[in-house]
């Protein structure tokens, strides 16, 4: 296994970008679909995912040199697991009403597949400061994703953003595309946004050539 | 260039059908119910249906300079989306839902896909669910009483008719369109003018409509009363809702609709079984959109294992056969 | 009644994909042409029923016995995982047919999150354990009508000249919400009857 | 009478007939220079037997053919070998050797060209099949089939019917009316030793009704025989084509490719061809010569020539009067499978059954748009085959889709093409999925 | 708190030694590259790739039907991997390079016809082409299109081009020339005869400005004795004979024979 060479701010960094797990890799699709009618429950469904890859991230790299090649599937799902179960238990007990909301998509992180990939091709065979940035950088990426498409499918859907106790005001004369909060919403806001992201940005910072 | 000779492949002669010349045909075919929707509802009817088809054509000759495609409005196919659009909006709807209709429908159903021929659901439809998804109010409530142009309150024919299986409304007035509904859905004798022609003219097959509005019938005939089987309203089940006007002019869309004829009347009957559905069971007064819309969805299929026996298909066994018992050439 | 109600509003209303989102990743993923599709679906379906009715069973009678609930996603995870091993062993052995046809589709399954995601639906629901296999059968066969019916639409798109930006991925969603579109159209269908 | 069966399928096309169908035949002329492709027939080419400079007859054999599935080839008239060289090939589309000959203008006959027969009794089938052969019969529909291979289907498969085709479905194209019209009794002559040498105990003449002055003379001249049948077919593209008369006449299927009409106990040939053979029996005289319409709105006098087989375009087009305008296309063949040319300066090769020029006002120059999946091209098709899919496929290339979809079926009659209304070029796509299918399954 | 260890516990084992149980007994012979290729991949079995689970995407790659960066989610690191193992040395197969013997582009050739039809030569080609020349490049660039390396591109004028330092020399381009005049000869050979027409000289002349008239100059001159005559009417270069001296080029009266190398030095010069 061939130690990484790159720099802990290229590891936060490239998550935004050549590895941008939404746009560029897009994997974690159900989540980034089913709870981005907002940009509350895309920024909290984002900080789960990014607690839980983070101490995966961290764990399997910990542990690399003492997990057995062969089974190693089933270990990092074990490492996996188990943060999920503790953000679930967190969030049941400081953020029901969130909770209920993201209802079983949380426990589904178990098997998202960012997480068990970023394991497997990253923390793998790279040392631990290097996992977490890796790990820190694609999940705070992925809830920057997640507040993206919240905010827009937010915005056109109800006229308004609300975060906490703010809320944007809605601007006159707009009425509200129901449509947006709707599964096609999402899914064609999700479509477009990635057919931005390849003329653009995605454009430039192409991983594999 | 014109001095040198032209080689094309055979054949040389063709028959006089364009493409352009159908999309002519649909619009011809649909001046009828255009000009009975204005006159049943007024003026109001004519912006929504200029605004849509200018909506549509715009958004098609846009979408295709910033893509620096060729521009192909004038094969009139975005014409034909705008109208047939219109046609379906309740004609007191307010007249951005047109506009962001068609530039929906001609934007992300069609052209994305790669223009005409390529889309896989018919986007009249597919920009008709989008405003209903988006706008459910103004799609549901903007209707207007027939000649006398005033807002309607309280439920349209066909939601009173899908509950108790009746309607106040005799057959001449259902014919004629005289009642609320959508701009160009509820004069029967302008669409169905226009369907005549365009079977005449060899542009929709008959089974389309037939398979459809034959199903729809049948359906309702035998589900479409509350007090038992069989003693449904069969006719009124069809004049009532858009059901003649989907299953003329968008169920028979060349590009969303199969391509054998016996596919195609498996595409009536799905439709009319669909819309059956959701207007007795579902959620929706209306299935026809839905309907059509599904059955886009697995015109795929249905080409794909509905196609027609090959000449000398009953042969092929037996010729193989004789081969294998040592048969020369 | 409530059983023809929960098939029908598994494959029509509640359908996975273009309701629930889920099994987005593998949806999009496996549809490139029909056959592969179908196996996927008979995989799924396979799968799917009879991990709902496992984790039900597991549920019934380890983790509500001995209040370990909290513990549901690691244990439903590894049930699901152990379980599909389970099967791929038995398939090779006794149907040889049958695996041919399913089994390269297994491993993928386990990470299929419409299979986790649909024992936790059935938790939530309350289902006994035949309610469970009924719902994750219904559910399956939702996910499979969606899945081939778009990969009838996707074995098409060899024939398109799609806008490099939209390769993949991005007309994939778009396309399958155009498709979620025409099945909002089932919504409330049989509400009289949930 | 023969009931003609349902066929389905197929397209209306403007026959135009009208402009050539009153013009009896007339002998052409010899020509400055003859161009005598080794190759005008399905199979092998002819093996050249003369060299430069050698002096030639009428009739005489200057080619013989090469293994079964060939023909031979005979001088059409006197003069001098000038060279064996490669020419543009009119259907082949590109370089193919050929025997130039330079005519003398005497039209002297070679001593072998004389009566061989007057009376079938005095003939064994073997004896037709070898006059065919030695004759270089092919036949003259279109594709050149070698007609002594026709005449002999194998034993485990018995001939019942013998199917003469007369149909000619080609719009603009007469010279099998005419020739059935002139010639009736010499077509029938030709067409009973067609049976007598496949063993058929059954023909049937097949024309289209629009024909109605050959009705009437093939009528008259099948009286005499009982064996003989007349069917008049209702006039639609493509009645003639072999599959589809047989589908027509006798309600009978071909099995798809590589089956033959003889798979069901049929053998179809073409009037000219029954001719050529009577000519050949009671002559001895070798295809050498054939009916040509020259014809089309881009040609001053449209007739009908009996022409000299290797006969340069420019020349047929010359008697005809000349151009009547400026050409636009030359077309070899008829409008729906003929080719079209680049220029005129090519011969006629033994399956040309017209020349057509159109001026600028009867060509169509559509753009080629995306299909829109109309499906006229399926409600056309005579094979019942889906000309759209196979036609996409083969435009990206996708040719094992392309054969899946039953590229190989296809009898090209482009009625698909006729009907598109985007204008697509559907038969080249096949016909493109066809070569590229072939060469694969070679490989 | 007891029960939770006890439980998971007691399920990782029977699951761990199900699981190592299972990939005991199953252990099927496979392509080696493929258990190598699988390693590598991250299973996470996502279906993102379009196969069915990394195993079936391993063993595409290791049948080569995928390319070795098929992976999604595995990234860069998989692809280079996955490239490594399957790096048969690619970079020593550029052992020839294409070269297109015709330079009839539009100036050059006289086009006699105007075609309509599908756009490709072997459309074109089926119609016998548009040019006057039976034998030459016909212009749509079918050759261009199979170039799987983009070592290929059209000219202003309507000549392929081929970009020799990124022709691997695979031969799809003249695979896919219906005129075959497409060949693959020894990337260090500089001098061609850019012409395949077997036409006789005065009919090539009436056509083409470029094209070989069989005048034989080149022959006559070539002190390697390496060019000959096909058919009489077209010279030939013998490639295994040929030293890329370059006097036959200068000698050639139409500029059918190209040095490759003096292009290059007037262009250094210019």
């Amino acid at each position: 296994m061939k130690e990484s060479k790159s720099s802990l701010g290229f590891d936060f960094i490239k998550g935004f970008i050549q590895e941008n797990p939404t746009f560029a890799l897009a994997i974690g699709m159900c989540p980034t679909l089913a709870v981005t009618t907002s940009v509350v429950n895309g920024f909290w469904m984002g900080i789960a995912v990014l607690f839980v890859l983070t101490f995966a991230n961290v764990f399997v790299s910990l542990l690399r040199n003492f997990i057995p090649d062969e089974i190693r599937i089933p270990i990092f799902v074990i490492l996996i697991a188990t943060p999920v179960v503790i953000v679930e238990l967190v969030m049941k007990a400081y953020l029901p009403a969130i909770y209920e909301v993201l209802g079983i998509f949380v426990p589904l992180i178990v098997v998202n597949c960012i997480i068990i990939a970023r394991a497997e091709a990253f923390a793998y065979r790279n040392p631990v400061m290097n996992s977490l940035m890796d790990g820190l950088g694609i999940g705070a990426a992925f809830t920057v994703n997640l507040m993206i498409v919240g905010g827009i499918r937010e915005f056109l859907g109800t006229g308004q953003i609300v975060f906490g106790s703010a809320a944007f005001p809605s601007v006159p004369f707009f009425e509200p595309a129901a449509v947006m909060l709707t599964p096609p919403g999402g899914f064609i806001t999700l479509g477009i946004l990635m057919a931005l992201f390849n003329v653009t940005i995605g454009a430039k910072g192409k991983t594999n050539d | 260039m014109d001095d040198k000779l032209l080689i094309t492949p055979a054949p040389h002669i063709s028959s006089v059908k364009t493409v352009r010349g159908i999309m002519l045909d649909v619009v011809i075919s649909l001046l009828p119910a255009t000009l009975a929707g204005i006159i049943i509802f007024g003026i109001r009817s004519l912006q929504l249906v200029l605004a849509s088809v200018i909506a549509a054509v715009a958004a098609e000759a846009i979408y295709q300079k910033v893509a620096k495609k060729p521009v192909t409005v004038n094969d009139m196919s975005a014409v034909v989306t705008g109208l047939l659009l219109a046609l379906t909006l309740p004609p007191d709807a307010p007249i951005w839902i047109p506009i962001i209709g068609s530039a929906f429908a001609i934007i992300v159903a069609k052209q994305i896909f790669g223009g005409l021929g390529t889309n896989f659901v018919n986007p009249a439809l597919a920009g008709r669910a989008f405003i209903v998804a988006a706008w459910p109010l103004h799609m549901t409530q903007d209707w207007l009483n027939p000649m006398t142009h005033d807002a309607i309150t309280g439920a349209t024919p066909l939601a009173v008719f899908n509950n108790t299986g009746t309607t106040s409304l005799g057959v001449k007035d259902l014919l004629l369109g005289l009642r609320a509904g959508s701009l160009g859905e509820t004069c029967i004798i302008a669409l169905l003018a226009g369907g005549i022609y365009l079977i005449a003219r060899d542009v929709i097959d008959w089974r389309i409509p037939v398979g459809y509005l034959g199903t729809l019938a049948l359906g309702t005939w035998i589900f479409g009363s509350p007090n038992g089987f069989f003693q449904g309203d069969w006719l009124s089940g069809i004049l009532l809702g858009g059901a003649v006007l989907g299953s003329i002019f968008m169920a028979t869309d060349y590009v969303t609709s199969p391509v054998t004829p016996t596919g195609r009347f498996y595409m009536g009957v799905g439709a009319g079984i669909i819309t059956l559905l959701i207007r007795v069971w579902g959620g929706y007064p209306e299935g026809v959109t839905y309907a059509i819309l599904f059955m886009n969805l697995v015109t795929p299929l249905i080409d794909k294992y509905v196609v027609p026996k090959y000449y000398g298909y009953m042969h092929d066994i037996q010729a193989r056969k004789a081969a294998a018992g040592g048969g020369t050439k | 009644m409530s059983i023809i109600a929960i098939i029908i509003g598994g494959v029509l209303v509640n359908n996975f994909i273009f309701m629930q989102y889920l099994g987005i990743c593998p949806f999009i993923g496996v549809s490139q042409n029909l056959e592969t599709a179908m196996g996927m679906s008979g995989a799924v379906v396979f799968v799917m029923t009879i991990a709902s009715a496992v984790t039900a069973a597991f549920e019934q009678f380890v983790l509500a016995r001995f209040g370990l609930e909290y513990l549901r996603t690691i244990a439903y995870i590894l049930v699901i995982a152990a379980f599909v091993q389970l099967v791929e062993i038995f398939m090779k052995k006794t149907l040889p047919g049958l695996y041919k046809a399913l089994g390269i589709y297994l491993p993928l399954i386990t990470t299929n999150c419409a299979v986790l995601g649909v024992t936790m639906l059935n938790v939530r629901q309350g289902y006994g354990i035949l309610m469970s296999t009924i719902n994750g059968f219904a559910g399956a066969l939702g996910w499979s009508l969606a899945i081939i019916i778009f990969a009838g639409i996707r074995e098409r798109w060899q024939l398109m000249d799609i806008p490099p930006a939209l390769e993949g991925f991005p007309l994939a969603l778009i396309s399958t919400g155009l498709m979620s579109l025409a099945f909002l159209g089932f919504v409330g269908l049989f509400k009289g009857l949930f | 009478m023969i009931t003609i069966k349902k066929v389905f399928g197929g397209v209306d096309v403007p026959g135009k007939k009208e402009l050539s169908k009153d013009c009896p035949i007339e002998f052409a002329g010899i020509p400055g220079e003859v161009v005598l492709f080794l190759s005008q027939h399905t199979g092998a080419p002819s093996n050249p037997i003369v060299k430069p400079k050698d002096k030639v007859l009428r009739g005489q054999m200057i080619a013989e053919p090469q293994g079964t599935v060939s023909a031979a080839l005979h001088a059409p008239t006197s003069g001098v070998i000038k060279a064996i060289e490669p020419r543009f090939h009119p259907v082949q589309a590109r370089m193919a050797d050929a025997i130039i000959l330079q005519p003398d203008g005497e039209h002297v006959s070679d001593e072998s060209v004389k009566p061989l027969a007057s009376d079938l009794e005095d003939l064994t089938p073997e004896a037709i099949r070898t006059i065919a052969r030695q004759m270089g019969l092919v036949g003259l529909g279109g594709a050149a089939f070698p007609t002594a291979v026709k005449l002999a289907p194998p034993e485990n498969k018995p001939i019942d019917t013998y199917l003469l085709n007369g149909a000619e479905c080609e719009p603009y194209l007469t010279a099998d009316q005419r020739l059935m019209t002139e010639e009736a009794e010499k077509v029938i002559f030709g067409f009973r030793a067609f049976m007598k040498a496949s063993g058929a105990s059954r023909g049937i003449v097949c024309i289209e009704d629009n024909k109605p002055d050959s009705i009437e003379a093939m009528k008259r001249a099948i009286q005499p025989y009982s064996e003989i049948e007349l069917a008049v077919l209702t006039s639609r593209y493509p009645r003639g084509g072999e599959k589809q008369l047989i589908q027509a006449v006798l309600g009978r299927e071909v099995p798809p490719p590589p089956g033959l009409p003889l798979d069901v106990g049929v053998i179809v040939s073409n009037v000219g061809t029954a001719y050529a053979m009577a000519e050949s029996i009671l002559e001895g005289l070798p295809l050498i010569e054939r009916i040509v319409t020259v014809t089309g709105e881009g040609v001053a006098k449209p007739s009908n020539f009996k022409a000299l087989i290797g006969t340069p375009l420019s020349f047929l087009i010359d008697k005809a009067g000349g151009f009547n305008g400026t050409p636009r296309k030359v077309i070899m063949g008829g409008p729906m499978m003929g080719a079209a040319l680049r220029d005129t300066n090519v011969p006629i090769v033994k399956g040309t059954s017209g020349i057509l020029v159109f001026n600028v006002d009867q060509v169509v120059e559509e753009p080629i748009l995306p299909c829109i999946r109309c499906g006229k091209c399926v409600d056309v098709c005579p094979m019942r085959i889906q000309p759209l899919w196979i036609a996409a496929y083969s435009e990206r290339g996708l040719m094992e889709q392309a054969e899946n979809a039953r590229a190989m079926d296809c009898c090209e009659c482009g009625a698909c093409a006729f009907a598109c209304p985007a204008k697509r070029p559907l038969v080249q796509w096949i016909k493109l999925a066809k070569a590229e299918i072939t060469a694969m399954r070679r490989a | 708190m007891l029960n939770a260890i006890i439980a998971l516990g007691i399920a990782g084992l029977v699951f761990g030694a199900m699981l190592a149980l299972a990939a005991e007994k199953f252990k099927v012979e496979q392509d080696p590259r493929m258990l190598e290729i699988l390693n590598v991949l991250p299973g996470a079995n996502c279906g993102a790739c379009g196969f069915p689970g990394c195993s079936g995407l391993a063993e595409a790659i290791a049948r080569g039907e995928a390319p070795a960066n098929a992976c999604v989610p595995g990234g860069k690191a998989a692809a280079e991997a996955i490239s490594k193992i399957m790096n048969v040395d690619v970079a020593e197969s550029m052992s020839e390079v294409a070269v297109v013997y015709c330079q009839g582009h539009e100036h050059n050739a006289e086009i006699s016809a105007q075609y309509h039809g599908v756009t490709s030569c072997k459309g074109a080609n089926m119609l016998g082409g548009h040019k006057s020349c039976a034998y030459g490049c016909l212009g749509f660039g079918d050759c261009v299109k199979a170039c799987p390396f983009g070592a290929m591109y059209m000219s202003e004028e309507g000549l392929p081009v081929v970009i020799k330092e990124k022709c691997t020399g695979c031969g799809a381009c003249a695979k896919a020339c219906p005129r075959g005049i497409i060949d693959l000869v020894p990337p260090d050979k500089d001098v061609h005869i850019l012409c395949r027409s077997f036409d006789k000289g005065p009919s090539v002349r009436k056509y083409c400005k470029v094209g070989c008239i069989a005048c034989q100059l080149c022959v006559r001159s070539c002190p390697q004795e390496a060019i000959s005559m096909d058919k009489g009417t077209l010279a030939k270069i013998d490639y295994s004979l040929c030293d890329n001296c370059g006097i036959c080029a200068t000698k050639c009266p139409t500029g059918a024979i190209r040095d490759e190398s003096a292009v290059s030095r007037e262009e250094v010069s210019a």
